[in-house]
Formats: C-alpha cells, structure tokens, sequence
C-alpha cells in the first residue's frame, strides 16, 4: 500500500466525512421545520462551519495531491471529482443552513399547514445523496444513474408545492410571508437535489470517464 | 573501535609512502643506469660517431650504418605491421561474429604477443632467410620484427577501437552510414591515438630488439651505406637496397660490448645512450599523441 | 483515428535469436504528429523503435517478421530487398545520450549528406544553416560552426544531433528516450523543438518519462511485454486509459 | 530515392575491405602456423633420436659435449628460477605501484610517475643485461659472498624491475578503469585508501591485473639478453638462486651465435628448447584468456 | 638501375666471432684502399653457421676459428662449392686466475684435465683437491661458450676429446663476461682468448701452464705462442675462400690484401699473428688455387706454425 | 512561449468568454424583464447551452492539463481555480435562464410596477461578474476583494426588494404569483452575486495562495 | 518549523579550489524527515549533499568554511579535528548509479562493519538480516547471499547499496539522485523505501526531479547558483512557494 494510496483513502474518507454531515444538516433542518424546534435549526447553521472547513480543507488537500502526486487517469479523476464534489456538498450545506433559517421565521409563526410535500422531497433529496455518496465510495455508476433519474421527481414535487402555496397566498394574505418562506424551502430542496444529481453526474465522470453533465439539455 | 581506525590510517600512511619508494626505486634504477652510460659513453656523442662507420679502432669506429639500419628497418617494420595490424584489429573488433575462430583467432594473438621474440628469430629464419630467400637483408630484419610487433599493433588498435562507444557507431549508421564509411569516418580517426601509441610503443619495443637479429644474422660489419632507394635511371626508384644487408644500433652495442677493447665498451655506453634516447623519444612521442588525442575526443 | 499515415507497422514480430520480443505489433504512426511509446522497462520500445530503421540489421541474429509499411510510397521498408541504407536516410534516429561525433559542428550536420557523395560547399552550408535552425540551434552556434561539437553543453549536443538528423530531410525521426541524460531545462528546450518539428516530420518517440509523453506526444501507444496494450490519443491514455494494466502503469500501481 | 537497390559499386568495395581486413586478422594464424611448423619440422630430427621422456626428465643438459645429454630439466629450473625471481620482484612491485599510482598519488604526480616507469620498458635488453652483471651482481656481493659472479638473482632482479611497467601499467589502466563511483562508495563507508584499494578496487580490476600479471610472466619467459649476459649460461639442476643458471631463451642465442654445425642434432636442440618455451607462454596466455573470460569486469 | 648492379661489387664474410676482429680490421683498410669501390660486409654466426652458409653459396669468404668438419665438407660438396684454406693467425688460449689469487704459480696439463675432464663434475669443487697445499677454498670455474671453437679446442687440448667437459661452470659466448666472472671472485679459474687478457691486465692474472714437451712453464706472450713455446692452448684461425667467388677479381683482391696485411692487422687487434713465411706460403696457395683443407676434417692440437708450415710446403 | 503557456492563455481566455457569455445571458435576461422582451428572454434560454458547453470543455481541458502538463505552483492555482470557477459561471448561466424563464411568466401578466431595485441589484451583480473577470484575467486581488465588499449591498437590496413585495402581495393577493416570481428573481440575483463573491474568494486564493473562503464565518 | 532537528547547516561556503560554489548556505535538517535539495543542474546540490559525508576530503583543494552542526552531539562535522572516517560512519550516502563492489551481497552489506575490524560470524548474520530488510531486499535475496552483488538488476543494486548504507547503523542518509538511473518502477520502490526509512533516519536528498522531491520529502530546499533561494515544506513549496525564481523554476519557466 503506498503513500498515495493512503492518501488518495483519506481524501475519500473526508469527502464522505463532509457528505454525512451535509446529509445530517440536510436532516436536521428539515426536522426542525417539520417538528418546529428551532433550537435545532440553530444548531444547524452553528455547525455548517464544520463542512466550510471540510470543504477548505479537501480542497487544499486535492490540490496538494495534484502538485506532490502527478495524479493521472482514475486518481486524477478521482481527486478533481472530489474537489468539484466538495463545492456541491458545502452549497448544500448551506442550502440546509437556508432551510434552519427559514424554519427558524417559520416558527415564529403559526403554521400554515402541515408539511407533507416539504418532508417528502427532503426525503427524496436526502436520499439521492446518501446515495450519491455510496456511489462515491463504492465507484459505482449505477448508482449514480440511478440518483439522476429521481431528480425529476423533486423537480415534479417543487411544482405542486408552489402551485398549492399559491393557491394558500392568493386565498389568504395573511398567509404570504409565511407561504413565500415555503417555497423558498422547496426551492432549497430542489436545488440539494440538483446538486446531488450534479454529484451524480461527476461521479459517471469519475468511475467513467466520461462527461454526461448537461447532455439532457440541448 | 577507534584503535581499529586508528591502525587503519596508520597502515594507509605506510602504504602511501611504500608505494612513493618503489615508484622512487624504478626511477631510481632509471638514473642510475642512464648516469651510469652517460658517464662512460658521454665523451663519444660526437658528431663524427654518428657519421663513422664501424672500425677496429674505437675511437674511429661510429654507428652511422647501425643507425641507417635501425631506420630503415624500422621503416619496414611500420610498413609490414601497420596495415596487417590496424586490419586485423578492425576486423576482429568491427566485422568478425563471435564464434570459435574469432575466440581462436583472440587467444592466439594474445598468446602471439607473448611467443619470446627469439622465437620470432627462428620462424624468421626459416621461413624469410631460407625459404622465401630474402637472405639476411634488411627487408628478412624489418619483416621479423614486423612479425613481432604486429600482436602489439592488434591489440593496441582492438582496444582504441573498443573504447570508442557503441552509441557512436549506431550514430553513423543511422545517417544512412556502410559499415566501411563508419570505420573510415569514425572508428579510425578517433582510435587514432591508442592505434598510433600502440604502433609506437611497438616500434619502440622493435628498436631494441637483439635476440631475433641476431638469429637471423644481423652481426654484421658495415662499412658503407644500403643502396640508395632513388636512383638516376628509369623508373628512379630502386629496391635494391631492401636485399642489402644491414646492421641495427642493439646488435652493434652486442658486438661491441664483447670486445676486449675497453674503447669499444665506451662506444657500446655511447650508442646505448643513443638508442635509448631514440627509444624515450619514441616513447614521448607516444605519450604526447595519446594526451592530445585524449584532450581532443571525448564522449 | 481519420489522421493521415505516415506509416503503419502490420503483424511485426520481432526475434533476437530466439528471443521473441516484438509480438505481433500493429500500430498506425500518424502524420507530422507524435506518437510516444512508454512502457515499464525491457517491454521492448527500444527494440521496436529500432526496427523502423532497420538498425537491428547491424547485429548478427535478429530477424523481422510482418511489415512497416511507409506512406505514401506504399512500402514495407522491413523486405529483404529494401535496402537498410536508404532506409536510415529516410528515416533518422536520436540517440538516449548525445552522441555526436568529435568532430566540429559543421562536420556533424553534413555527415549525412558527405556520405552520400555530396560535396558542393555552397549547398552542404545551407543545409547546416536550415538543420540548426530546425534544430533550434542556429543562433547559439552560428559564430563557432567549425568548433568541436564536444564544447557544447548536453543539451545543446542533442539538439546538434537532432540538426545532425534533419540534415537528410527524413521522413521520419526516431526518438529513443531522447532526454533521459539531460537536466529538466535542457529536457524543456527538447520537447518544444519536437512539438516544434512535427509541423515537418512524423516522429516516434521511446520515452520512459510518462510525464514527457503526456507533455510532447499526440498519441501513445503503451508496451507490455512485447505487445502493444493499449494506443490511442495521448489525453485519452492519460486520463481515461481503456485498460486496466496501462491504467495501473500510468498511476504507478504496476509491478 | 529508390529503395529497392541490388548490389551496387558500394557493397562490392565493402566486400574488398572486409576481404582484405580478414585477411590481415587471419595472418596472425599463418605466424602462429610457421612457428609450430617450424618448431616442429627443425626439432623433428632430435626427437626421432632423443626420447621424450629422457628429454623431458633428464637432469643434465649437456647437448654440445662429447657425450651430449638431452634432459631439459636443468633449463626448466633456470627458466624457473630467473622467472621466480623476476616475478617475486615485479609483481608486488608493479601491483604496489599501480595502487598507489591509481588511489594515492596526487594526479599531478600520476601523470608524471607513470610515464617515467613506463621508459624502464623502453631501455634496450642488453643494456640490462649489462648493467645485472657490471651494476648489480658486484654490488649483491657485497651482502651476499657466497653470490657467484653469474648467478640467477641478479639478472631475475633486473628483469623484475624491467618488467615492473608492463605490470603496473596494466594493472593501473585497471584499476583507474574502476568507475570513480564505485570507489566513493567505499569511502563513503568510512574505508581508507589501502582498505578501498584492497577491498574493492583489485578485485574489481582484477581481471586486468591478472592480465598484467601473466604479461609480466610472459615477458620474463620470453626475455633473452639479460639472462645471457647475467645468468652465466649454465645448466643448473637447481635452485639455489646465488649459482649461476641457464634458461631455455639464453640457450637458443647462445646455440645460434655459436660454432655449431647447422643441421646436426645438437643445432636441432635450440628448436626442441623452442617447442618447450613455445608451449609454456601458450599455457600462460591460455590461462590468462580464461582467467579473463571467467572475471569479465561488470560494474 | 642496371648500371647500379653492375657496379655493385660486395664481399660477404661471415663466420667466427674469434676471426671476426681480423677480418674485420682486414675489410676496414681494403675499403680504404678501394676508397670505397668495393664493399665487404662481415657477419658473426659462428663457424658453424658461416660453414653452414659458405656451403649453401651465400657468402664468398667463412671466417673459421677451427679447421672444416666433415659434416661441412659433405655438405659444401653436394652444393658443389669448393673453397680454398687459409690460415691468417694464431689464437691463445689464456688460463686466467683473479689477481688476488696468489697460490696459483703454473698449472699442468693434467691439473688443468683434472678439473676440467667430466669426471670432475660435482668433485672437484675446492682448490686443495688439485694441489693439497692450495686453500680448502671453493673452486669457481670459468670457460669459453659451450658452443664456440675455442671450448672445442680448449676440450680437446686438455681433457683430450673435442667437447669432452663437466658442465658444471659458468660459460659465456662473450668473454668479457669471463672477465667480470674472474675478476669478481678470488677463488676463480677460468679460459678465453687472450686477447680479453691483454685488455683486462689490472683484474686477472695470467697462470703459467707447463709445456708438456719441453716441462717449462710459458704464458701466452705473442713470443710464446709464435715460437709454438705456448702449448698446447695455441691455434691456428683461418678463412675459407669460395673457390669461385675468387674468380672475381674484387675477391681475389681482397684475399691478397688479407694476407698481404695480415701481420700487421692481426697485432692491431691483439691477435698473434703467423710468420711472415706463413702469410707467403698461403698467398702461394691462394694464387694456385689449392683447393681442400690440410686437416682431414677434425680438430688438431699442439700444431705449430711450423707444423703447419711444414705441411704447407708438403703441399706444394 | 511554450506550448503550457499557449495553453495555459487558451484556458483562461475559454474562461473569460465563458464569462462573458454568462454577464450577456444575466444582462439580457434582466433586459427581457424589464423590457417585457419575451423574444429576448427564450433567446437567453437557448443560449444557455453554450455556457453548459463551456463548462463542460473547461474542465475536460483542466483535467487535460493537469494530466499532461503536471502543473505546480501558480499554474496549478490557476488551473484548479478555473475549474471551479466555471462551477460559479454555469450555475450563474442556470440562474440567468432561471430570470429568464419567470420574465417570460412575468411578461405575460400585466406588469406589477416598475422595476427599480431588481435592475439595480442586477446592475451590481453584473459589475461584480465582470470586475471578478477583469481580476481573474488581471490577476488582480484587490479588485477581488473589492466585489467581494459589494455582496453585502446585493443582499440589502434583497431584503428590501423582499419586504416591498411582501407588502404588495398582502395588499392584493392576485398579485402573489407574480410577485413571488419577482422575489423569486431577486434571489437569483442574490445568488449570482454570491457566485461572484466566490469567484473573488478563489481569485485571491489563485494569485495569493491563500484560502478566504468562508473566514467571514465563524 | 519546530520540529526537532538533527542537524543544522550554519553559514557554510564551500571553493574547489578558487571556485566558490556554495554560498553562505543556512539550512535545519529536521530529524526523521527527508529533506530535499533541488535546483538546476550545477547549482551545487551534490556538492552541498558531499559536504555532509565530508566526501570532498578525498580531493585536493576543495576547502569548507562554516559549519554543519550535528545533533543531539553539537558537534560541527566539518571542524578539521574531527575525523572524516568517523563522520561517514554515522553519515551514510546512497549514490546516483548503483555501485555495489564487486563482491557478493553479504560482503556489500557487511563491507562497512568489516574495515572496521568486525568479524564476528553470527553479528554480521544478524546486521546483513536487519539492513536488507531495512532495504526491502531481504525476501529477493535471502536465498543467494552468497551470489554476486552484479547479478541484481538495477532497482534491486540501489536497494543492496541502502542496505549497505545502513548497516553501520547511520543517523543521516544521504541519497545523491538514487533513482536517476532506474527505471519507474524500480524509482517508485526505493522511494516507497524512503519514506518507510524516515521512521529510523534523517534523510537528504538530492535530485532532478522536482516531481520526486514532491513525492518524498517532508522539506524540500530550492538552490541556484550555489545559494539556498528558498526552504519550506514540501507542499507549500509546490502549490505556493514565496519565491518568484522557485516559482519559475518549478513551473518549468526557467532558463
Ligand atoms: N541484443 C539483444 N539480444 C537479446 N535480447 C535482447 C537484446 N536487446 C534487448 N533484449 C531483450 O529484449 C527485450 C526488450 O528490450 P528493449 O531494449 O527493447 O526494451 P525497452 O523497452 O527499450 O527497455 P528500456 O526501457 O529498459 O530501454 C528485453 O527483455 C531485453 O532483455
Ligand atoms: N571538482 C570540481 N572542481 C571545480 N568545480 C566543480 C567541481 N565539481 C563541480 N564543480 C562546479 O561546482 C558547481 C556545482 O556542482 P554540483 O555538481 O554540486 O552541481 P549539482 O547541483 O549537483 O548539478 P547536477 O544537477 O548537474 O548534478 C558547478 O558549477 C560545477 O561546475
Ligand atoms: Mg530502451
Ligand atoms: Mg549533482
Ligand atoms: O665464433 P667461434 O666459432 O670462433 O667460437
């Protein structure tokens, strides 16, 4: 076992490090909206610190990887995956971050109605990246396939959601600010979707090597 | 351990300076012998010893024939071992394949090189004197000697030839070079030194030589000059005096230094120095080309 | 590939004695293009190298098998009948370390033509002058033409050498690990004069620097004992390889 | 240009020279050739009137009396003794000098030194012979009294000196062959000069100082004049090196120079003594050829 | 270059070492004489070599420091060369001891047979074994080269058969090499030409040897050893003439210049030369071209310039 | 010139046309807002592909180069800041097609009110992009971190778009739904301008060597 | 830098002769690290590695000024009292090709004990044991100790000349470009062996490899035209050095 294998380990080790916490923010987040409990959300948005350093972190490391290692074919691949993997996973992070935010205002509110919709798509998004990161891990394409295909599910989802909350506002002002909020949210949650599938996308790359990044489009 | 060292250290010192003594032992002997010929034989080296012939009276007696001889032999020498030689070291380096015969052809210059030059004179003998008839002329002494010295021609050119690396020859022939404009262009000129010391050294072996002459007849008086190579008629050139006969400077000393006459032996210290002169010229000579060629070529 | 060709090796097989090295090769050299050969050691890219200019030919025992056709003449240039001499005229060859000839700058250029017979000063003085200036040499050597190649730095050597090999405008330039006794600035200078060259001549290039051929060569074929595993384009072979042993060579994870 | 091209101007002129340098490689054999025929076909006669085994066994080497004996043995012990003697100095000498010209002279000195020793080969033979019995012998005397005025010592000594260079020349072409490289790496384990010379750089080189060695052998088989003039041509069943000797080689010159009829058997002896030495310096570059083939320098 | 052939007129001798320094002070003043019209090489090869030579036609003129063998004249007949005999001096043989050796006052005939004959070898080692009065010292032995005229003569004159020795001595083929040998040990003995004695006078010393005919004790003074007093360790040198090569007229010139100068050159090279009488009667030969040898093809010893005189005038 | 220096220019300038598609496509999608140019915004749209093209070559041609080219140092920054950054431009492309799109939805229905502070933020998203390219290409830290200063303004002008909306849609709920989309379009400039912001962030790191990101948290 | 060191180069010139080549060279050599010197060829990289082993010492007129001090001893190795014999004891030195002697495994490896007077049968046992497989050659060779060192290939002689460095137990290695004559593979080996050494040793080395340097070495040391330009670790050196001339030179811009 070489030096590099060792490192090229640990560098997978922390961008599942990075992703697990995504997810748990991702969870976390969800649930403190679902549940109302705002101390969570808190919680949420202090710890999103963790992942930035992670993201830093993996970063500085693919980069010394690159300049100390000559990576070439699968390692290269590998390591430029996981850097462009770390950017998706800290803008997730950061969109669970905006969930705690918005549930956190949301709180402070009655409810509007409860979350059916909301759950479901975190659900599904959570999914898709738990997934996306045993493809990681396990190189395996299928999966990440796999995880493309649900995207159209959560987009399917945000449709519904904003039609039923324009349907909430346009009956009730009152209930606006709030219903905004919520769209927000399923905004957010499509957008971790996209990024899971985008992680999906560059781990075809990985285990591939070959681009299926925006082949849908045109 | 550090008494180890210490011997050690010690022991090195003491070699260093054994070593500086035995150089210092073989200049030594060096000195010795030339200061000691120089003493008798110094009042000799005049101009006239160079151009008197032998005579009964030693202060009369001079070694322009065993000079002439000496040249003219060696003339001959360069001339029958020159070719042969470089060719033979050319093929047995560049074209012959290994097998059993090139192995042979190897072991049996090898062993050439160490066959007693006296042996020489007794194939010289049989074979030039008697059966190709060239009687004790200068053409049988300078043949003999080429024969001696062509294994020192051989394996001096084989090893110039050898150090000149691979990369230089598959050089040429990648730009489209024969083997034979390879070995004109390249291999030649650049063993050029070791082949030219190596003939040198060689010659300067030959010089000295007495035991083969001297089986082969060279002891001889001569008081007049081999004929001249030029001559007045058609076709002006003459090798007449290629059968003459002829004597050499060791063979002169030979016959000298077993003479009663204490004069002779002052003649013999005399033509001693002179050939050894002749010898460390040789010599310089040799180790001037083999330092301007090493300064010149490099890979 | 729908690249010109400049040649294309059918079927070769190569033998030293018994020694069976070269197994049943085939490869495409495209043209004015590079294509590099690497390989762990002893996988026989110098032996193949060697067989486009039939310098096998010189030792006693080897023997070809299949075909090295050459473009556009339509020519095997490995048949018997083919003529190794002309071969290697048209086909030049830079060595691992520099070897020029002690002799001047000058001389080592138009060595190639002398033997051929040609003499005339005036047309031997501008071959020099177009072989260094191809050789990206001219400049650093135009005052001191008639000095010893010798007083040149290494890589100013090889790249006389690489002058001395144009100066019979070959076809093709053969390359057999060409900086391997060079530092990493001479190396430098090296490589853009290959990538400089091939917009002239096709060149193939034996290289044990992987680094080197990902950086010159426009294809690469990799070697594994006697075969050829994989070739294709160089970025392809270098960032997504078809097969598993060139990726294991090329990541460094072999043997 | 054409490819196709049969033979041409070009490889009928390649054929001529490769022709002709086989030619020159091969003459090596026809030397080789004439001197066994000759050895052979001149001592035929004895052998078909002196058995073998008497000429191989006999002690006494009294082939011009009037009851002549025929046993080699005395000239073998002479050859052996001077050779001993020679090889005794030599061989340390030369090896001791080559080391310290190779790992302990500064180079300044090495470029003078070994030029200077190598003229100690250049010196004519009789010159040594000479200075073995005016120099040397008188001057042993006076250490050792029971030393005859011709004995096998003295010239055995000088013929070691005379052969010092062949030997360290040889052998410091060797060891200075021995990359610098692997030289530092024993210095830089901490060894000494005499430790890298003893440890690494002989047994690197030592295939060329084997080589120098038997050259060194070979040419104190081979030398003539200094024993003829030194030893006191006198077959000797000994080897007791203060007594005088005679070898193989000062036989043969003293046969041919002598009064000896041409053709009887007692002329035949000096090609039966030929055949003997012939075949000893054959074994010797024998040994010295597989001695080589067998430690190839590989570093 | 014809011409060149034509005018090239050149006398080739070769043979004894022992004659060699009488012919070659010969060659040096005809050459003079001739101004340089004539050319004369002479060569060392022993005069068995020079026989062996003479008898194959290679040379005109075979320097001979004894009388021709059988086995020469055999071989000169199938070649069918015949040649003409002359003598041209008389050789001694010096006994020398080392000057320090100051017991030895003569010798005998037998003292010296005692130690020379074979049976000597390995007995007679030490001086008090020829005369007990003389040092229980070791005896070192000296003598001419085993294969040279003068050993054959010197055998033969004293042991009684031609190469008849103990080989247990140092020989040399070069004299001086004796000289050293003598002259660096005290207890030293040994024989060679007198002329090495004559230059060597300050590190040897001459022993006295006992004429066995008239018992007076003679050293090998140029007196002695014409007057024949100094026997038997004198002898006659001669040279051998090709019968047809002194035809041509250069030869015959030379041949007549030899004898005619001989007297005088032979004293300059410390040889001892024959009577005037002697030098008349061979040039008569010569001039008759007496072809043959006076000796029936073997070695004689004790032959004095009369005998041989006398035997010359027998064959008139 | 060597020939990693040719391709190191041809890099940057894909880069910087990258950019500039994308400061075009946010230009004109705003352009087709506020002009009610639905023409103008489908044309956006399908230029989108273009930008997605770019990406994907960009980063082909950065895992190129640091295949082949074994970049160090200052090269390396750049090569891997580029690759990222592109990560920044499409998504920055995306949101312009997202403007784009709800222009489309907004020209449909009668106009709300004047648009004031949507071009405005626009006008200062764009002025970072292009200042953030000008570093970029410029290599210039200082006007990094100049627009990364300017973000701050962005998300005020958000807030405020926000409120103002808010106020709007509980007055007359028939004009939630375009106002949504109004708000809708404000975030997506908000995130364009965090976009640049990032840019900046690996700018410096690419000329300076030092990471920035997220320092301001924590 | 607070990593414990193992020795310490103070103000060090070094001449051959009138040629002064090292110039006021500072430099710490951490302990149980590789540090690496790089620089472009005839910047004084090998010459500033010999200083440590006192290896110009064999030569005439090369003279140190300055200090190379040892720790934990404090003892300046280049003072003129101390014994350069000892010093290459404790400082051993790998070198640019392969050059075991001529000699059998066992005696390469057990050469430095021996001229040191060691004999004792069952310690050399033991000591030629611990080196190959310090040397990871001990399972190649285990079954021919006894053969010549010559008939190991490459990889394998640089490995036997490790092991013969580290059988007299060194506390610095010094390694002159050990790979620079081996093929990829065999480089990957020894410098897997590097880094598994660094566990017992303090390792210099030289090299023209950036790329090595990178892979190896905790520090790595930019020379050029004799002088140090710029130390630090390895990585900060490869992705951020400070200076512009290190910048150039590991960019490949330079010259
Ligand atoms: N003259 C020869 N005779 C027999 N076998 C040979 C000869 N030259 C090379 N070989 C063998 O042929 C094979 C290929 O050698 P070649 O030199 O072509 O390898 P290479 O790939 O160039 O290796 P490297 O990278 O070490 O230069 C090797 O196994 C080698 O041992
Ligand atoms: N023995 C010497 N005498 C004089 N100058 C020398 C000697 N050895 C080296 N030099 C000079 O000292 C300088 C440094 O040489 P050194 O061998 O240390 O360089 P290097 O950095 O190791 O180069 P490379 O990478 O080529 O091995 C060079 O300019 C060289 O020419
Ligand atoms: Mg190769
Ligand atoms: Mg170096
Ligand atoms: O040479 P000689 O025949 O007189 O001994």
């Amino acid at each position: 076992m070489s030096v590099f294998d060792d490192e090229l380990r640990n560098l997978k080790e922390k961008v599942l490090k990075m992703g697990l916490l995504v997810e748990a923010a991702i969870r976390d987040s969800i649930k403190s909206l679902v549940e109302r409990d705002s101390d969570l959300a808190r919680e949420v948005i202090k710890k999103d610190h963790q992942i930035n350093a992670l993201d830093v972190e993996i970063d500085e490391e693919c980069i010394r990887l690159i300049a100390l290692r000559q990576p070439k074919a699968g390692d290269l691949r590998f390591i430029t995956t996981a850097m462009k993997i770390t950017t998706d996973l800290e803008r997730m992070g950061d969109l669970a971050e905006d969930i705690s935010e918005r549930a956190i205002e949301l709180n402070e509110e009655p409810p509007l109605k409860p979350y059916i919709d909301i759950p479901r798509m975190a659900e599904i998004a959570q999914g898709m990246l738990i997934d996306v990161l045993d493809a990681f891990v396990r190189r395996e394409p299928h999966i990440a396939y796999d995880v493309i295909k649900r995207d159209d599910e959560v987009d399917r989802l945000v449709v519904q959601v904003f039609n039923e909350l324009l349907f909430f506002m346009i009956q009730d002002p009152k209930t606006v600010s709030r219903a905004v909020k919520i769209t927000y949210i399923a905004k957010y949650l499509e957008r971790i979707a996209d990024h899971a599938t985008n992680i999906a996308e560059m781990i075809v790359y990985m285990v591939e090597g070959k681009m299926i990044r925006h082949t849908k489009v045109e | 351990m550090r008494d180890k060292v210490k011997i050690s250290k010690y022991l090195d010192a003491a070699f260093a300076i054994t070593g500086l003594l035995f150089c210092l032992i073989g200049i030594g002997v060096i000195i010795i012998l030339f200061v000691d010929l120089f003493m008798d034989g110094a009042p000799r080296l005049t101009l006239k010893f160079f151009s008197s012939f032998p005579s009964r009276f030693p202060d009369e007696a001079g070694i322009l024939s065993a000079w002439v001889g000496s040249l003219l032999i060696m003339f001959i020498t360069a001339l029958a071992a020159i070719p042969v030689g470089v060719g033979a070291g050319i093929y047995l380096e560049e074209y012959a394949k290994k097998n059993w015969f090139t192995d042979f052809i190897e072991i049996n210059i090898a062993n050439l090189a160490g066959v007693p030059s006296i042996i020489y004179g007794l194939l010289a003998l049989g074979i030039f004197v008697y059966m190709l008839g060239f009687g004790e002329s200068i053409l049988t002494g300078g043949l003999t000697l080429g024969l001696l010295i062509l294994p020192i021609v051989i394996i001096a050119t084989r090893e110039a030839i050898r150090a000149i690396p691979q990369s230089i020859r598959e050089a040429s022939y990648a730009c489209g070079a024969t083997k034979w404009q390879t070995i004109r262009w390249h291999v030649l000129p650049y063993s050029m030194g070791g082949i030219l010391t190596g003939i040198i050294i060689g010659l300067s072996r030959a010089i000295g030589e007495t035991a083969p002459l001297v089986t082969i007849g060279a002891l001889t008086f001569i008081a007049f000059l081999p004929s001249s190579p030029i001559s007045s008629d058609f076709p002006f050139i003459s090798f007449k005096w290629l059968f003459d006969s002829f004597t050499v400077l060791p063979v002169q000393i030979f016959n000298w230094v077993s003479r009663p006459q204490k004069g002779f032996h002052v003649n013999a210290a005399a033509a001693s120095i002179v050939l050894m002169v002749m010898t460390l010229l040789m010599n310089g000579f040799a180790i001037y080309i083999r330092y301007r060629f090493r300064r010149k070529i490099r890979w | 590939m729908v690249e010109e060709l400049k040649a294309e090796v059918k079927n070769l097989n190569f033998y030293y004695g018994k020694n069976h090295v070269l197994k049943n090769i085939n490869l495409p050299v495209a043209r004015r293009k590079i294509t590099a050969l690497i390989g762990p050691s002893g996988c026989g890219k110098t032996t193949f190298l060697r067989c486009f200019n039939r310098m096998h030919d010189l030792y006693p025992g080897n023997r070809y098998e299949g075909e090295i056709v050459l473009y556009p003449d339509n020519l095997n240039i490995l048949s018997p009948v083919v003529d190794p001499i002309k071969v290697r005229m048209q086909i030049s060859m830079v060595f691992q370390k520099p070897n020029p000839f002690p002799k001047s700058i000058y001389e080592n250029v138009v060595y190639g033509l002398k033997i051929r017979g040609v003499h005339k000063k005036n047309y031997l003085d501008e071959v020099v002058e177009k072989s260094l200036r191809g050789a990206a040499l001219w400049d650093e050597v135009k005052d001191r033409l008639h000095k010893p190649a010798y007083d040149l730095s290494g890589g100013q050597q090889q790249r006389l050498c690489i002058a001395r090999a144009l100066a019979t405008n070959p076809r093709i330039l053969l390359f057999d690990e060409p900086t391997s006794a060079l530092d990493p600035i001479a190396t430098a200078k090296i490589e853009e004069l290959m990538v400089e060259l091939k917009k002239e001549v096709t060149i193939l290039i034996v290289t044990h620097n992987m680094q080197q051929a990902a950086r010159v060569s426009d294809y690469t074929a990799f070697m594994y004992l006697g075969e050829v595993i994989e070739f294709g384009k160089t970025d392809k072979i270098f960032t997504n390889p078809s097969e598993k042993l060139t990726e294991e060579y090329i990541t460094g994870r072999f043997g | 240009m054409n490819f196709l091209s049969g033979k041409s101007f070009q490889s009928v002129k390649e054929k001529a020279i490769e022709t002709f340098l086989f030619l020159s490689a091969a003459s090596s054999i026809l030397i080789t050739t004439g001197i066994v025929f000759i050895l052979f076909y001149e001592s035929s006669g004895f052998f078909k009137k002196v058995s073998i085994v008497e000429f191989l066994t006999g002690t006494q080497w009294t082939p011009l009396f009037s009851e002549p004996r025929f046993g080699v043995l005395p000239l073998v012990a002479g050859t052996f003794l001077t050779t001993t003697i020679a090889l005794l100095v030599a061989l340390p000498v030369g090896l001791i000098t080559a080391m310290y010209l190779s790992e302990f002279a500064p180079l300044r000195l090495r470029e003078i030194l070994k030029p200077v020793l190598e003229l100690l080969a250049a010196v004519p033979t009789v010159v040594y012979g000479y200075f073995a019995l005016l120099f040397l012998t008188p001057l042993l005397q006076k250490f050792i009294p029971d030393l005859s005025g011709f004995n096998a010592l003295s010239p055995g000594i000088i013929m070691g000196i005379m052969i010092v260079p062949y030997v360290s020349s040889v052998s410091e072409d060797a060891m200075s062959a021995v990359p610098m490289y692997i030289k530092e790496g024993s210095y830089a384990m901490g060894a000494t000069r005499l430790q890298t010379a003893f440890r690494v750089v002989i047994p690197a080189a030592f295939s060329g100082i084997a080589a120098a060695f038997i050259i060194g052998i070979s040419r104190a088989l081979g030398e003539t004049m200094v024993v003829a003039i030194a030893a006191g041509m006198m077959p000797n069943w000994t080897i007791n090196p203060l007594e005088p000797v005679q070898t193989f080689t000062s036989y043969i010159v003293q046969v041919s120079l002598g009064d000896v009829p041409h053709g009887t058997l007692e002329y035949s002896t000096i090609f039966a003594v030929g055949v003997v030495l012939f075949f000893i310096t054959l074994g010797a570059n024998i040994l010295s050829f597989f001695l080589r083939m067998k430690f190839r320098e590989r570093y | 270059s014809t011409k060149a052939i034509a005018e090239e007129k050149i006398i080739k001798i070769d043979g004894s070492s022992t004659v060699y320094p009488v012919t070659e002070a010969v060659g040096e003043e005809f050459q003079k004489f001739k101004k340089g019209a004539i050319k004369v090489t002479v060569g060392i090869s022993g005069t068995g070599g020079g026989f062996k030579k003479f008898c194959r036609g290679e040379t005109d003129i075979s320097n001979a420091s004894r009388p021709i063998l059988k086995s020469e004249m055999e071989l000169c007949q199938q070649n069918g060369i015949e040649y003409i005999e002359l003598p041209v001096a008389y050789d001694g043989l010096a006994v020398m001891v080392n000057p320090k050796n100051n017991w030895v006052d003569k010798m005998t005939v037998e003292e010296l047979k005692k130690i020379w004959e074979p049976a000597a070898q390995g007995k007679i080692t030490r001086w008090n074994q020829i005369r007990p009065e003389w040092p229980d010292a070791p005896l070192k032995l000296f003598g001419a080269g085993v294969d040279s005229g003068t050993f054959d003569y010197f055998t033969e004159a004293i042991v009684g058969k031609a190469k008849s020795s103990r080989g247990d001595y140092t020989s040399s083929e070069d004299d001086n090499v004796l000289v050293q040998g003598i002259a660096g040990d005290k207890y030293s003995l040994g024989y060679f030409g007198v002329a090495y004695y004559e230059e060597n006078k300050d590190k040897l010393k001459l022993v006295p040897i006992v004429n066995p005919k008239t018992g007076k004790a003679v050293i090998p003074t140029m007196e002695n050893v014409m007057d024949g007093s100094y026997q038997p360790l004198s002898r006659p040198i001669f040279i051998y003439v090709n019968f047809k090569s002194a035809e041509r007229p250069e030869v015959k010139e030379f041949v007549e210049f030899y004898l005619k100068n001989a007297a005088k050159l032979v004293k300059e090279v410390k040889y001892i030369p024959l009577p005037a009488k002697a030098y008349e009667l061979a040039l008569e030969r010569f001039s008759k071209r007496k072809k043959g040898t006076m000796f029936g093809g073997h070695q004689e010893v004790g032959l004095k310039i009369e005998d041989l005189l006398k035997r010359e005038e027998k064959t008139k």
